[in-house]
């Protein structure tokens, strides 16, 4: 039986939350420099517990959509914190872009893309350049964009949803934060990558995995 | 860093447990969950509720300053983290007495989020909201974004006139207009000597010199806004009384309340050599202390270091300020 | 380590110019000296006067105590050191109500000849002097020399009994039988996870190793009794209460009073903690708490650690526990 | 003029402030490893008060019995703690024993030796073996004595004394402690000289100085 769409987000779920396990420190480390130090573990527990309650619902005959909403109210539900009203409303503006479409194709993996984008920049007020996670998801929403209209195939359109999102958060080196508690620091955040854009890479990459395989 | 510590992803469950069975006489979990905690002698019918709440690590606050007299309702995230919307929700409720509730918390962007969800979703369930944030951090913005800048222990203030507001049974918007005075009057600053560090890595956030300290100091471990040479206690106190005096405007015969904060590892007797020259500071400009506080108010881990609020106080804010209050950090009588 | 400081030699005299400006509602100088301060609403003629006193470096103990209620006058010491008799000689002058004269204090070679020194030259003046030494700490001597172990943070319990027999105008023998029944029923044990520096040399007054924890610990920083590998927060308090277990004689339906106390460092999240539990270890007995306390009661300058009392209650000690008392640090109503 | 008794007690104490000073890390560092890190801070401060009330006093009509007198109360009051009433109480003895005799010849410098032993040990119910000053004071003045009614010179009397302490001194490193904080820590203390014996021999080297030029 092949794996319906529910499922492939929950597997896309599970390496999220492998992949920011094994990076846990790194990002807390990236934390500590210019926030409080907890964006690791923050992410971890809110990916952990949509995993498992993933694990615990019947995936069987849930639509895409559905499993994005069980992501938002228990990520939102496990952390609190900055990261859980903006992946929180990402994930409730992924739904929706699922249940116009229900469906994980080229286009609707895009869709879930710029739903996140958007979805965060609705909850944050913020935009590209303040030195948060959307230096990561905006150029990668783009990319994506970009590649449906070329009618790439998928690892072509993921390759450069990462690249996109990777020289994002790479940016974010040389940017001076206005929006969260980095935005206090002024100048001394300068050098230092994004705790939240660096973890968005990964949640793409997990993507990516999950996606083109 | 050792601590005192069971499983590092237990132990703001453990924390609340403890909470929640040494101050009975105070408080108790609304709905089973210890996120979210009522006062035993708060809300009633005719008061306006007061809700406050923020991530853990900052403990005696904010669950220290639920009780008769103050804040009606506490909501508890996880370590210097928001709590999320569900919660709040269920202090609002569970604070309401039918004239609305007072929000009042530090202004972050995660707790402004979380408790902004939280409101839309109280005055869709009909409980009128009004939120105040805090802002008393002077050194974390200009003062041409005194709404920019973030709440740290001047919050103590903050929350003590809007609970005796409450108390007195003004009404939302008087509450809500007074809560803001207290807080626009309220200047803080504070210094770190030595990072925090969290229970999940046990190791120092970040690295602050040996010979070095931070300025414009968070409660959540972040660093600094500026980093200087160690100096002596009385010129730490004459910087931050230098920047708090070019804000203020009290001037001779005016009437303030002090508090001197451990941000937790600084010990009682240096906070007292701090407040020594706090109220040199002060009485050299005439300036007299209603009332001071010194000791672990609002804490972030075990931060080496401390900060300095100064509240100025007029007519209506020195009486707020003594009106009775009984919790399990302040009792007023 | 880097501390708060002027000049290390001056911290305890700037320290106690603090102490008066905060808390001149409850304090005063007596003779102009700050290493003797007089509660302003304590002393009362028929009423036997309750001296405490002791090193610095405890804070708030033991300063903090004195007031309505409470202790009516405190002798303060260098760091560590016991104040010398002058001092206490003053503040057995200045408590006297005619009366007699309670003293209580900490069970060390160094406070023992002070005050006692200071008891001989106010018999000589005409003031009858009683004497409890507090022995709380279990860790400190084997049971046979319970009258050789040393005083700690159960002296909280023990001046709070004492206190309130003298408030209640009891004689100098009642006063003294039921402190020294405070006494015999406070059972303390200490454990640190960093060692404490002085204001003078700034480094750690010894090394505790990464992965160890001292018990047995007393308040001055002197190394504790036994190093044992570090172990989980439950697991410490387990230790802890089985060595108090050993000694208490209390029951099933027994009544107890805890004090969960840091010794200056440590902040409240973890004191929640351990006092999670404590209160498990004795609710799994049947020993209700009838009060707690949790937070810096008696610490030992920035040593990172903490301390568990139980005071064993009986009718008597409930009603003196629960009689008000209002100073600094103790409020009861 | 002559150096009257008095004003040699005063350089006696001076001397001893200032090895004091010299070596007020050592004794912390001693009193960190078994007290409370304390005793070279108190020492000096005692001994400094000392010095400075003396350096007030007029001592040209001064009997030296008035300077031990001066030094009790200046040194008790001015650090409490266990050697403020220890040494006090020693030096009220050594001015009974100077009033008697109001001399220091060889004879008033043993029978201060021997006034202040005892005076200790009244004051702190000690004795030889507690692993405390007294092991140093009491063999320093059994062997002043001793070299008294030998009649020795005073270079061998003191040379007797110091060495006599010295070894007191070093034997409480083998010593478990009965008295003072040392005592909690039981067979803890084994290894570690007492700091008060050390300073003691401090104290002694000051008087041979004093004694002997
Ligand atoms: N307004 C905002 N818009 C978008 N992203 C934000 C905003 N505020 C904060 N962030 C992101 O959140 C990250 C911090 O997340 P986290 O550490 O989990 O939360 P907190 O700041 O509450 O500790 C930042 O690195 C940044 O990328
Ligand atoms: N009962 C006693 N008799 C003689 N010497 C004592 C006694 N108690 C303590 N001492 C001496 O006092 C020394 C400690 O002095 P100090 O550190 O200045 O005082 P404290 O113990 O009050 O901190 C010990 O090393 C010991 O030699
Ligand atoms: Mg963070
Ligand atoms: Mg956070
Ligand atoms: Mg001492
Ligand atoms: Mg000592």
């Amino acid at each position: 039986m092949a794996e319906n769409d529910a499922r492939k987000l929950n597997r896309m779920f599970n390496r999220i939350s492998s992949l920011i396990a094994t990076e846990k420190d790194y990002l807390t480390e990236l934390d500590g420099a210019i926030g409080d130090a907890d964006h690791g573990i923050t992410m971890l527990l809110g990916f952990g517990a949509v995993s498992s309650e993933l694990a615990r619902s019947d995936l069987d005959d849930m639509p895409p959509s559905a499993v994005m909403t069980i992501a938002a109210s228990v990520f939102l539900n496990a952390v609190g914190a900055s990261t859980g009203p903006l992946y929180a409303t990402a994930f409730l503006h992924a739904a929706k872009a699922l249940e116009l479409r229900q469906s994980l194709d080229a286009a609707g993996q895009v869709a879930v893309l710029q739903a996140i984008a958007l979805g965060i920049q609705e909850r944050g007020k913020g935009q590209r350049g303040d030195k948060t996670m959307l230096d990561t998801w905006i150029p990668a929403a783009e990319a994506g964009g970009a590649a449906l209209e070329r009618a790439s195939g998928p690892a072509e359109l993921w390759r450069d949803v990462v690249t996109a999102g990777e020289g994002g958060a790479m940016a974010t080196r040389s940017m001076v934060a206005v929006r969260g508690r980095a935005a206090r620091l002024g100048e001394r955040s300068l050098g230092h990558v994004d705790p939240g854009a660096a973890s968005a890479v990964l949640i793409l990459k997990a993507m990516t995995e999950v996606f083109t395989d | 860093v050792k601590k005192f510590l069971n499983d590092p992803d237990k132990i703001v469950e453990e924390m609340l447990d403890g909470v929640v069975r040494a101050h009975r006489k105070y408080l108790s979990p609304i709905d089973k969950s210890n996120r979210a905690l009522i006062a035993r002698d708060g809300p009633r019918s005719g008061k306006v509720g007061l809700v406050i709440g923020g991530g853990s690590g900052h403990e005696p606050g904010f669950l220290g300053y639920v009780g008769k007299g103050l804040a009606d309702a506490v909501a508890v995230g996880n370590i210097f983290s928001s709590p999320p919307p569900i919660p709040i929700l269920h202090c609002a409720k569970a604070a309401s007495g039918g004239e609305g509730v007072l929000f009042v918390y530090g202004n972050y962007a995660g707790d402004v989020m979380n408790f902004e969800m939280a409101a839309e979703m109280a005055e869709t369930a009909g409980i009128p909201i009004r939120t105040v944030l805090t802002t008393d951090d002077i050194t974390s913005s200009p003062i041409e974004d005194r709404d920019g800048r973030r709440g740290v222990a001047g919050n103590f203030f903050t929350f003590k006139i809007a609970g005796a507001a409450c108390d007195r049974g003004l009404s939302l918007g008087l509450c809500e207009a007074v809560t803001r005075k207290a807080n626009m009057r309220t200047f803080t600053v504070g210094v770190a000597l030595e990072a925090c560090s969290m229970p999940q890595t046990q190791r120092p956030n970040f690295e602050i010199g040996a010979k070095d300290i931070e300025f414009g100091m968070g409660i959540h471990g972040e660093p600094g806004v500026i980093r200087e040479k160690m100096i002596s206690a009385d010129e730490i106190v004459d910087k931050v009384m230098d920047r708090i005096f070019a804000e203020m405007k009290a001037v001779e015969g005016s009437r303030v309340a002090v508090l001197v904060n451990s941000f937790g590892a600084t010990p009682m007797m240096e906070l007292y050599v701090l407040f020594r020259r706090v109220e040199q500071r002060l009485s050299a400009k005439g300036i007299a202390i209603e009332a001071n506080w010194i000791g672990h108010y609002c804490t972030s881990l075990d931060m080496v270091g401390a900060s300095i609020s100064i509240m100025e106080l007029d007519e209506e804010l020195t009486g707020l300020l003594h009106h009775p209050c009984d919790t399990a950090v302040l009792k007023i009588t």
